[in-house]
Parts: structure tokens; C-alpha cells; sequence
């Protein structure tokens, strides 16, 4: 079956069947988990095949939950832990960020493993509103001792979710709500996407557009505006964003000389700046033209969609930077959506 | 509540028919789709709102979570502005900014509520420590569901209260389910969250959520005493959302309640229950009830043209805001 | 109590003893300013370092905080290892790169000591649940200060271990003080911690932290009890620390306690108390005191002088072990 | 009195005494706050002076006390809330960053005024280790809706407590545990150095560097030290990171052509990044040379001095980074500190 399509949710799902199958230490927790919902559809049907034990719904207690993900992992575990919301999450940056992420330096290397991921989801949409849909993978990208995964299609989903789940470290796995219907070729089976390496998923000699997650797909939409007028753009799916792969970003940079960044978190302080610096310090001869930044701007995600449209930068925003590197005019040319501004596709109907 | 008079009676009655009909307009209305912000809506619960706020002055303050509808509205809460928050317009309580999860009246002393779970606590904690400072006699009402109790932030709020003796009332609407979860998954069986308020050495009482004269009585009792200076005080009313988590729906058929649970909540209905007892009492009318249904179904029509007539915000207003001046 | 036998108690006084001396040491040592860590010590408070670890076998797991190194010990923890932490040596239990705040000793089953009040207890608890799913016959002991009563994990960690009821035993070390703030003005007049467990639904009790015996047997219980599958159990010993908060002085004249209280809690000191209690009962002779202390001298200056003669690690340890392989 | 000279440590109680003379809604708590140690100095005879409700000790519930805090600004109140190190900070997260952060922009700027202040103080040095010394500005400056200062000298300090304390929005304090007992002329009386606003505190026109907190006391040293070889570069002193003086930091650029940027964080992900991110947006073709970042390498901060002393970088390495820049080679002539390498000054004898 080499073109199964299936959603990101369920490869997300599918991964964690498949790892826990194989590994009896793999388990799962989290609010909602064995819900009629789970989690978006990543988690459905779980409870059923691996028992209460194994796969199981929490308190309102992010912190603890955390510190009891942790303490197990330590002693062999391979915990996988999921928040609805990325916001929840801030209840528990101290176990994360103090306990997990330090564990295994500040014990000298003999503090014992920490195998754990932490999926957290970004949402957007439907008046998601300043609480539910901050898209702060940049906190955890500054953090050493943490990993941080940021896939986009499906494949990648599934591959870098088992590479997680395998891996010894605490890994923060996160999903965009977008992107949780869209489909794509998913082989079955184990199989698993290294950590730390970025993916060219359109070749171009003209400009990079290194990307992460949802906006990869909105730079992929952008490349063929600008195709049409003869720009041909490298997008470059960042995938991992610690660690984060500076030698295929400077690569195509090498071949574009142009740089473009684009993330769903805020502009500000965030993955593009490092992207982009890094980029500076050490490919500057090369670059032919000012890198630009695509990214939120400096306020909260508001709930009104007349005004959260305007938040979100789409492709065409994309699409201008690119124009703009070679002296054309903004584009509005970019394929009106086919469903309004707020929800990713017709299956999104709300209320979350 | 014998002593109770009728007008009050018609009042607490009110109250409720009010929330109820308007929620319920927002449940029909949703499937328009017009309204595109998650909704928590309080039917079934509409007695604790009415019952509790009923007892406050519009200087008292009062905090929520995602499920506030209700104690907006008992609070005093503008509806128009409301449900203009809730079509995203500039009109809204929060220019649209906020949507049903973030509403707030501070002219009526509703200070907000948020959307994450059990994080107005501690805020309700602080604005009665101000008023205290201050010299002001105000009592502070935090509302919040059980699921609120799991999370870390409630005991140390109430740690903090009890040691300050804050004149806070915590009032935990259990309903008995934290989105599809029932409790049995999230809180040791046999342990009642009132038991937890104890441990930190709060006086606290459980209730019946859906008796709205037991929850205005007890309430009137434990926030005198809260504003008198006697210190915090505790409540759990025990009470049911007949209607999904979020948006409109019934969804027992879903499979995480059953729907013989959800039928005996709903016999014992907090409005119809005082319904009954007042057209028995005489103390309401057939008519009465008519006119009382009539007002509201204007007010909220009124309320949902306003709201569908209003304007969008202007983009321009995407930056404004984001630092007070 | 009465039908404990000699060698039992002569072991509770030897491990009170070791502690002792080696805090001691430790503290003069720190003056030379080698150790260049913060350092809490527990001196007074050996008591429940080894009445409760006393009970535990090698498979059981310990996680503490930021005052460990009684715990460390009495669990089994290397001392030398200890020392070259304190040190910065490489030869230490961290490779020096925890210092004295964070210890461990996983071939004895003490999984980890940090810096963050109360947050290695949810970790024990998440110790437990793995125990549990493997089907394995283990007790985890959680120990922590007062203060970590404050922080809402403790509660979070609490309600999930008597939901799930694991056999962890929590222990709370209460010595009135948090750094220089007594209890009145962090925890509310009359409450108790163990109200607090007790509101989560754990058994709980409160004991004289400053008697080894009633340590022992209490703790031996509990530990039983959990480890049977009787789920949670939790505990309180109130003791006292004598020497300032971090380092090595003593610190009454400062104004935030009196000498008088401290004197009174030292009239109290767990290891003399034992001591002359055995001495009158002749398990213990002056001469084999003298010979503990001399063996534990000898283990100590050993332990110090491996680590001063211990190397730092080198420069380029500096970016190694931030991520397992 | 104009050559006051008076200590980091003393301005910030000065700001803090001055305030909450001039206004009774001030005040003031914190773990240890009324204790004889008063905050590293800086909160001492307060609860005598202005009595127990307006200064007053905490419960350890890092949290709540931030909600606490938040909800008596709400109505009215100026708190500022002190935490002894910026970790402990991170059990507060979901109420600085959801909650104080968003306030006033999701409740439509009808919220009601939000003043807070809340100083976290980065520790460093006598084995902090990984869980007393993390300098995460770098989170606080990403989030809109917050404020972020973090001063070097004296003068600034209370300065610019006195504006944080005096402005209507969160603002995070940062405080650099080796600069309390920094000495500096400040003035008398009630006087406020504005939020955004970064300051030229020594003239060049030869390379930039622009640096926060602790890290300018090394920029100058490092400059001394270049003047030497005839290269002379301007230290500008950030000051604050949100709102970031962007401005300031062009015209420098736009004066030498070369920046270097050093913060006390982590590199990755950190200050730097978006310091030369902008610069290269913006001010790309005025750079003679590729930026350089100077912070914090990728793991954990270690106890040991052995090796912690390697883990900080100091003026040579910045000197280094500037000489490099005309084709020098590195220095190591920065004078020998004459205290040992992990404390400030001799007063600094541990263990806190
Ligand atoms: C910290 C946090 N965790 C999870 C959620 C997701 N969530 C939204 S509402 C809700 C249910 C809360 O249940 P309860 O407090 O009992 O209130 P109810 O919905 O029953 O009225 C949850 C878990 C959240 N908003 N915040
Ligand atoms: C979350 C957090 N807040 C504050 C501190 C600072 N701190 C270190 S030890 C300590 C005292 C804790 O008191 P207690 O738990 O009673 O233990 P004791 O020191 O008395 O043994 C505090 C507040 C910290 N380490 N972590
Ligand atoms: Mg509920
Ligand atoms: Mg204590």
C-alpha cells in the first residue's frame, strides 16, 4: 500500500499504537486522552487496546502530571503526555524546564534517562482567543536538554513522533491544530525520522523559505505565486527546531542567497531570529538580499475572526517578501479560500 | 425559605428563566455559525449563579472561568455587549477581542473571567486582599468548576486566604464531569472537595446546586460573614450541564454519561422545581410566567439584532490595546 | 518500642551519629570556602533521615530536596561521592555538576535530589506508578520541608497518588521555618499539614521527628502499608534545624528566632536523647560510642580527602551529558 | 549630593522606599522579603517603615502569590513581587504570561489597568548550579503584553524601577545577582529613565556592542581592552528588551558598521538572535562585517566552578569577537580578576 493517505492525527495515532505495541514501557496520559474525542482523534481507540494502565485520563493537574510523567521516566518508562492547548502547558514549565530539561546534566550523565515527550497543540481559529492558540516553541527551542519537533505533514508526523518516542531525552512534540485533517502518504509500519534534520520539500535557486509546521504550507502556496513570475523559491521544512539544522539552512541559502523565515509563533524574540541570525554570522557573504521575518505580530491572538485574519500572516505575505527580494510589487494574487479565514478546512465547524 | 418573601421568590425565579432562555438562544443561534468562539454554555446550572450573585452588590466583585455565561449575567452583566462579544463584534464586552471565554463588566463589579482552569482563584484572592487594604467592605465571590480543585493554584489560593482571612467565597459548581472526564478519573473516590477547603482550615459547606433558595440562603449566610470579616468560606453546590462541554449540542449519546444520569438531573430541574413551588404557593401566575418569558425573549432578541447589526472591530484595531496607556 | 531490639537501636543511633558528625565536619570544612555550593544542613534533624530509611531496602526509591544529605545517607548514598560533589570534583556523585543540591545515588535506589521547593514530589509519585505498572513490590519515600505544603504540585502530586492509590509514603519534615520565615506567616493559624493529606483522603499522622524510635516504628508501618498496596500514606515530624538556613553557621542572633527556642529544641536533640536512653539501659557502653565516633571520623576524613585530592572535571566536560545518547 | 555613589542593591530600595512614599496603592511581597537578609539588601527596614499589610513575607506558592498579585492590580493596587531567583518564577508562568500578558488586550483594553511589577533576580557563581541560574529574558521578551527591563548601573536601576513601578502594564525586572553590590552615582529623590530606551555608555564608531545587565560591565571592560589595538566600540546598554530600542541600536550600526551582541542568557534562541535579526533586516547593507552573538553555550549552568567558569563568557571573549572582526587575533590580555572566577567581588563569600 505504497499511497496510503491518511490524516497527521492519525499518524500521530498510529505511532503511538505502533510504539506501544513494541515497547511495553511506552504509555500515554493526558486529559481527555481516552475521551470519545481523543484529543483531536490522535488518541482514539487506545484505551481499548492497551488498558486503563497504559493509556489513561488525568486530573486538571498539568504540573504534577508533569513531575509523574518524569519520576517514571527515570525508572524505565517511556511516558508520552499530551495537552490539549500549548497554553496548559505554562502550568508546568518548571518540571519541564527545571527538572526535565536539566535532569541529565545536572546528575553528571548518571541521573538516569529521561525518555518523555510532551505533545502540545497550537491552536488557532474559530475564536480560539489569546488563551487557547500562543505558539510558543520558541521558549522551548532556547531551552538546552530539551528537543523540540514541529512537523508538518503526515509522514513526518508519524516518523518523528516514533524517533521521539524512542528517543532518551525529553522531547516537545508539538501539533498544529491545522494541520491535524490534512492528509498525506503514510507508509504503515515503524519507521522513524531522525531528529535535527531539516527537509527540502520544493527545490528553487531563487530564495529559501525555511518553515515550520503549519506555515509550510502557506510558504509551499507562496512558492507557486511567486513561480508564476518566475521566482522560484526552496522551501525548507525545519522539522526539529533543537536540535535545529543550521548546515541545511546555510546550504540553500548557499544556492538562493535569499532568505525568508516563516513560523506560526510571534516575530518577536522568536524561531526566525535565530534563523535568521545564525544565518548572518555565518553565511553573510552570501546573502544577496536582507533575510526577512514572517511571523505574528506583537500582540495576542484576538478571538474576533474580522481581526484574527489579520493576525495570522498567510501566503501572500509570504509571497510579497519574496517579490519584494526582487523589486516587484506585493502580490494579492494568492487563491482565495475555498472556507472562511478562520478554520482550516469544512470538516472545522467548531466550538474547538 | 419559608420566610422568604415572594418578591424575592419572583426574583430568583427570574433570574433563572433569564439565563435559561438566553442560553438557549445562543444554543439555536450557534448553528448559524455566525457566532465562531468556543461556548460554554450553563443550562442546568442556572440556580447557582442566580442563587449566589443574588446576594451581591454591585460592588462586590466576582471572577469565573470558560463557563461564565450565568454568573455574568446574575452579576448584572450588559447582554447586549455580550453577545456581541460572542459574534466577535466592536460592540462586545471586549471588542470582540475576548469572545465567550473572556467576558467582563467592571461597572457591575464582574472583573473577568479567563479560560484557562482555576487561574481567576488567586486573582480573586488579590482583589479581596486590595479591598481589605483599602478598608473596603466588599466580599469577592470566585466561581469555578471541581476540575478547578485538581489544579495547584486553588490550594494555594485558599492557603493564602485562610491566612490572611481574606473575605473571599469559593463557590465550586460540581458538575460532576471536567469536559467528557467524570470525576472517578481525576479525584479519589469517597474524597469530597469541601473535605479539601477543610484541610486548610476553611469553614465549608456542600449544597444542592439546583435548589436555588438553599443556594441563595447558604450563600447569603457564607458571604455575609466572608464581608463581615470572619474570613473565607467554602461552597460546593452539586449541579448538572445538561448540554455538551462546549457548543450546543446534547451529546449523552456519545457515550462518556449516560442518558439515564442526564434524565434525572433534568427531573429535578432548578427552574421548574421553584416553578412548581411558586404556582403552588400562588406566589406565580400562569400569566406572570408568560410575561417574564415575553420580557426576556425581547430583551434578548434586542440583544442578538445589537449584536448581529454591530460592526466588526477595523483591523486597525489588530495593535491597539496590547499596553494600557 | 519496648521489644525493638539492641542491635536495631544500636544501628538507629550509629546512622543519627554518622550524620551528625558528618554535617559537622562538613560544616567546619566550609569555612576554607573549597566547597563552593550553598549547603543545608540538617543537623538536628537526623532523626527522620534514618528512622524512616531504616525501613527501606535498596530497592525502594528516595527523592528529597534541597536539605538531602541526611537522606542521601541513610539511604545508602555514597559518602565519598557526596563529598567530591561538594567539592566540584569530578569524582563526585554529579561529576560536579550538581553540588550539594543535587544528589544522587541510583545503585541504592535514591533517585535524585533538587533545587525547586517541593518538586521532585510528584516525580516519587510517577516512581510509584511505574513500580505499579511493572507489578513490582516497591515503596518510594518523598521527603520535603514544610514549605513544599505551600506549593500547589504537593497537593496535584497528593490527590493523584491517593487516586491512583501508590504506594508512596510522603514525608514532611516540619521545622516551623522557611529559610527565615516562620510558619504564621506562610500556612494559617491552628491548620496542620496533615489536615491538608488528610483532605486528599491519605491516613495520616504527626510524630516527634526528634525521636528516632517513634520515627522508626511509624514510618515502618506506613512504609509497609504502601508498599502492601494500602495506597498513600503520608507523615509529619516535626523537628528542628539548628544551623542556618544554608551554610554552615549558627544564626539565632539574627532576629529571626530566639535563642530560647533553639535551646529548647536542642535540650532535644534526637541522638542524645537515644544515646542516654541506651546508656541507661546498657545497649550501648561509653567505649562503643567511642568507637562509633571513631569510625565515623576515620569514614569522613577518608571521604574528604578523596575528594580534595579528586580532580576538577576538565574544561571540555562542559558540554557533555546535556542529552542522554 | 550629585557624587552619591550608593549600590545596585540600595537603588532598588530606594526606588521601591521612594514609591511607596509617594503612593499608597504601591506595595511590596516576596519570599523572605521582611527577613534580616531583605532580598539581597534590597527590601530591608521596608516592613518597618510601611507595616505588614503594605510589605510582607509569602507562602512558598509561587503562583497563586502571581494571581494574588494580579488580582489586587485589577483593582487598583501597584504590587511588585519579588522572587530570589528568576527559576522559581517558572511555577508562575501560566499567570505572567496567559493572564497579566493578555489582560488588558483580551478584555478589549477594558480590563482594567494591570500595574505589576514582578523582579526576578539570575543568579550566578558559588555553585548555583542549573536550578538557581537560568537568565531566561529571552521568554519574558517574547510574549506581547509584557514589559522587560533589565539595567546595569545603579542609576538605571532605580530609574527605571521607579517607571516599571509607576507604568500601568506587567513589567519583568531582571535583576543579575553580580551587579547588587555594583556601586554607581544615582541621585537622590523620585526620577524615572524611560521603558524602551537603550543607552550609549561608551562612544566608538568602530564596532557596536550591544549588551544587557551584567553583560555591559564585560562589554566596557572588553572595550578597554580593544582601545588598546586602536579599535574603539560603543557599548550601548539595552536596558530594556521589551519594548527593544531598535532605533538606537541602527544608528550605531549605522555609525561602525559592526555589531556584537552579548547577553547573560543562552545564546540560541536568545537576545542576540533578535538584535541581529533586526539588524540584518534592517539595516543590512550598513554591516561591514558579519554580527556576532555573544551568550550562553548549550547546556545547563554547571555547579562546579571548575567548569562553570568556562560556561560565562566574559570580556575577552568579547574583545576577541571584536578583534576578529579587524583581523586580529584573540586576546587574553583582560586583566586577571582579582577575586576568584566565580564570585562578583570579595564580599560575595556564599553560600547564597
Ligand atoms: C489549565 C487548563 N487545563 C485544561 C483546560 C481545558 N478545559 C477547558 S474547560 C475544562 C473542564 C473543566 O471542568 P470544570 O472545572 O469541572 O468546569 P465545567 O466545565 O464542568 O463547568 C477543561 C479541562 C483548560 N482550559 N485549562
Ligand atoms: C519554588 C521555590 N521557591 C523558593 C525557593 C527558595 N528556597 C530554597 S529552600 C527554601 C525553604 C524551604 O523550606 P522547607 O520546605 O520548610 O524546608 P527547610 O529548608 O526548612 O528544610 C526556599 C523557600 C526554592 N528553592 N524553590
Ligand atoms: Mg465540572
Ligand atoms: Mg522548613
Amino acid at each position: 500500500m505504497p499511497d496510503r493517505e491518511i490524516t497527521f492525527a492519525q499518524a500521530v495515532r498510529e505511532a503511538t499504537d505502533l510504539c506501544m505495541a513494541e515497547d511495553p514501557t511506552v504509555y500515554l496520559m493526558g486529559l481527555g486522552v481516552p475521551d470519545p474525542k481523543g484529543v483531536f482523534g490522535t488518541t482514539v481507540g487506545l484505551q481499548e487496546k492497551y488498558g486503563p494502565d497504559r493509556v489513561f485520563d488525568v486530573p486538571t493537574s498539568e504540573n504534577a502530571m508533569t513531575g509523574v510523567a518524569v519520576g517514571s521516566a527515570l525508572v524505565g518508562m517511556r511516558p508520552i503526555l499530551v495537552h490539549q492547548r500549548l497554553d496548559f502547558a505554562l502550568l508546568s514549565m518548571e518540571q519541564i524546564v527545571n527538572q526535565a530539561a536539566n535532569w541529565h546534566y545536572m546528575f553528571g550523565g548518571r541521573g538516569g534517562n529521561l525518555p518523555l515527550v510532551i505533545r502540545l497543540v497550537v491552536g488557532r481559529g474559530w475564536g480560539q482567543g489569546p488563551q487557547h492558540s500562543q505558539s510558543l516553541q520558541a521558549w522551548f527551542a532556547h531551552v538546552p536538554g530539551l528537543k523540540v519537533v514541529m512537523p508538518t505533514v503526515p509522514y513526518d508526523a508519524k516518523g518523528l513522533l516514533i524517533a521521539s518516542i524512542q528517543d532518551n531525552n525529553p522531547v516537545i512534540f508539538i501539533e498544529h491544530r491545522w494541520l491535524h485533517n490534512v492528509k498525506g502518504h503514510v507508509p504503515e509500519g515503524v519507521y522513524s525520522v531522525p531528529l535535527g534534520a531539516a527537509r527540502v520539500v520544493r527545490e528553487g535557486s531563487d530564495v529559501t523559505i525555511a518553515s515550520s509546521s503549519y506555515m509550510t504550507l502557506e510558504a509551499l502556496q507562496a512558492a507557486e505565486v511567486m513561480s508564476e513570475d518566475g521566482i522560484e523559491a526552496e522551501v525548507l521544512d525545519i522539522r526539529t527546531l533543537r536540535p535545529l539544522d543550521q548546515e541545511a539552512i546555510l546550504d540553500s541559502v548557499g544556492k538562493t542567497g535569499r532568505l525568508i523565515v516563516a513560523d506560526t509563533g510571534w516575530k518577536s524574540f522568536g524561531i526566525g531570529a535565530e534563523v535568521v541570525a545564525f544565518t548572518a554570522e555565518r553565511a553573510f557573504a552570501k546573502l544577496k538580499h536582507p533575510p526577512h521575518r514572517i511571523g505574528l505580530p506583537d500582540c495576542p491572538s484576538p478571538s474576533t475572526p474580522a481581526i484574527a485574519n489579520r493576525f495570522y500572516p498567510r501566503a501572500a505575505e509570504i509571497a510579497s517578501a519574496g517579490r519584494a527580494m526582487f523589486g516587484l510589487s506585493p502580490t494579492g494574487i494568492v487563491e482565495e479560500p475555498s472556507v472562511p479565514e478562520d478554520i482550516p478546512d469544512p470538516s472545522f465547524a467548531g466550538p474547538f | 425559605m419559608s420566610s422568604m418573601n415572594a418578591a424575592l421568590l419572583r426574583d430568583l425565579y427570574f433570574g433563572m428563566l433569564r439565563i435559561r432562555i438566553i442560553e438557549e438562544r445562543i444554543a439555536d443561534l450557534y448553528y448559524e455559525q455566525e457566532m465562531r468562539c468556543p461556548v460554554h454554555l450553563c443550562i442546568g446550572q442556572e440556580a447557582v449563579s442566580v442563587g449566589v450573585c443574588e446576594n451581591l452588590s454591585v460592588d462586590d466583585y466576582v471572577m469565573s472561568g470558560h463557563r461564565s455565561h450565568g454568573h455574568y449575567l446574575a452579576k448584572g452583566g450588559d447582554l447586549p455587549a455580550m453577545m456581541a462579544e460572542m459574534y466577535g463584534k466592536v460592540t462586545g464586552c471586549c471588542q470582540g477581542k475576548g469572545g465567550s471565554m473572556h467576558l467582563l463588566d467592571r461597572s457591575v463589579g464582574f472583573l473577568g473571567a479567563t479560560a484557562i482552569v482555576g487561574s481567576t482563584i488567586p486573582m480573586s484572592v488579590g482583589a479581596a486582599r486590595a479591598s481589605v487594604m483599602r478598608g473596603e467592605e466588599r466580599a469577592v465571590v470566585s466561581f469555578f468548576g471541581e476540575a478547578a480543585c485538581e489544579e495547584g493554584v486553588f490550594h494555594e489560593s485558599l492557603n493564602f486566604a485562610a491566612l490572611e482571612r481574606l473575605p473571599v467565597v469559593f463557590v465550586c459548581e460540581n458538575n460532576l464531569y471536567s469536559v467528557y472526564s467524570p470525576l472517578g478519573v481525576r479525584q479519589p473516590e469517597g474524597q469530597s472537595v469541601i473535605d479539601l477547603a477543610q484541610g486548610h482550615g476553611i469553614e465549608s459547606h456542600e449544597a444542592d446546586g439546583n435548589d436555588v433558595v438553599e443556594v441563595y440562603n447558604l450563600s447569603r449566610r457564607l458571604i455575609k460573614e466572608a464581608r463581615g470579616g470572619g474570613g473565607p468560606r467554602f461552597v460546593e453546590f452539586k449541579t448538572y450541564r445538561w448540554r455538551e462541554h462546549c457548543g450546543p449540542a446534547y451529546d449523552n449519546e456519545i457515550g462518556y454519561r449516560t442518558e439515564v444520569e442526564f434524565q434525572q438531573w433534568k427531573a429535578r430541574c432548578p427552574i421548574e422545581r421553584l416553578e412548581t413551588r411558586l404556582l403552588e404557593e400562588g406566589t406565580l401566575s400562569p400569566p406572570d410566567i408568560k410575561r417574564m418569558r415575553s420580557q426576556v425573549g425581547e430583551e434578548i432578541e434586542n440583544a442578538v439584532a445589537y449584536a448581529k447589526q454591530s460592526s466588526f472591530p477595523d483591523e486597525s484595531n489588530l495593535m491597539e490595546d496590547v499596553y494600557a496607556p
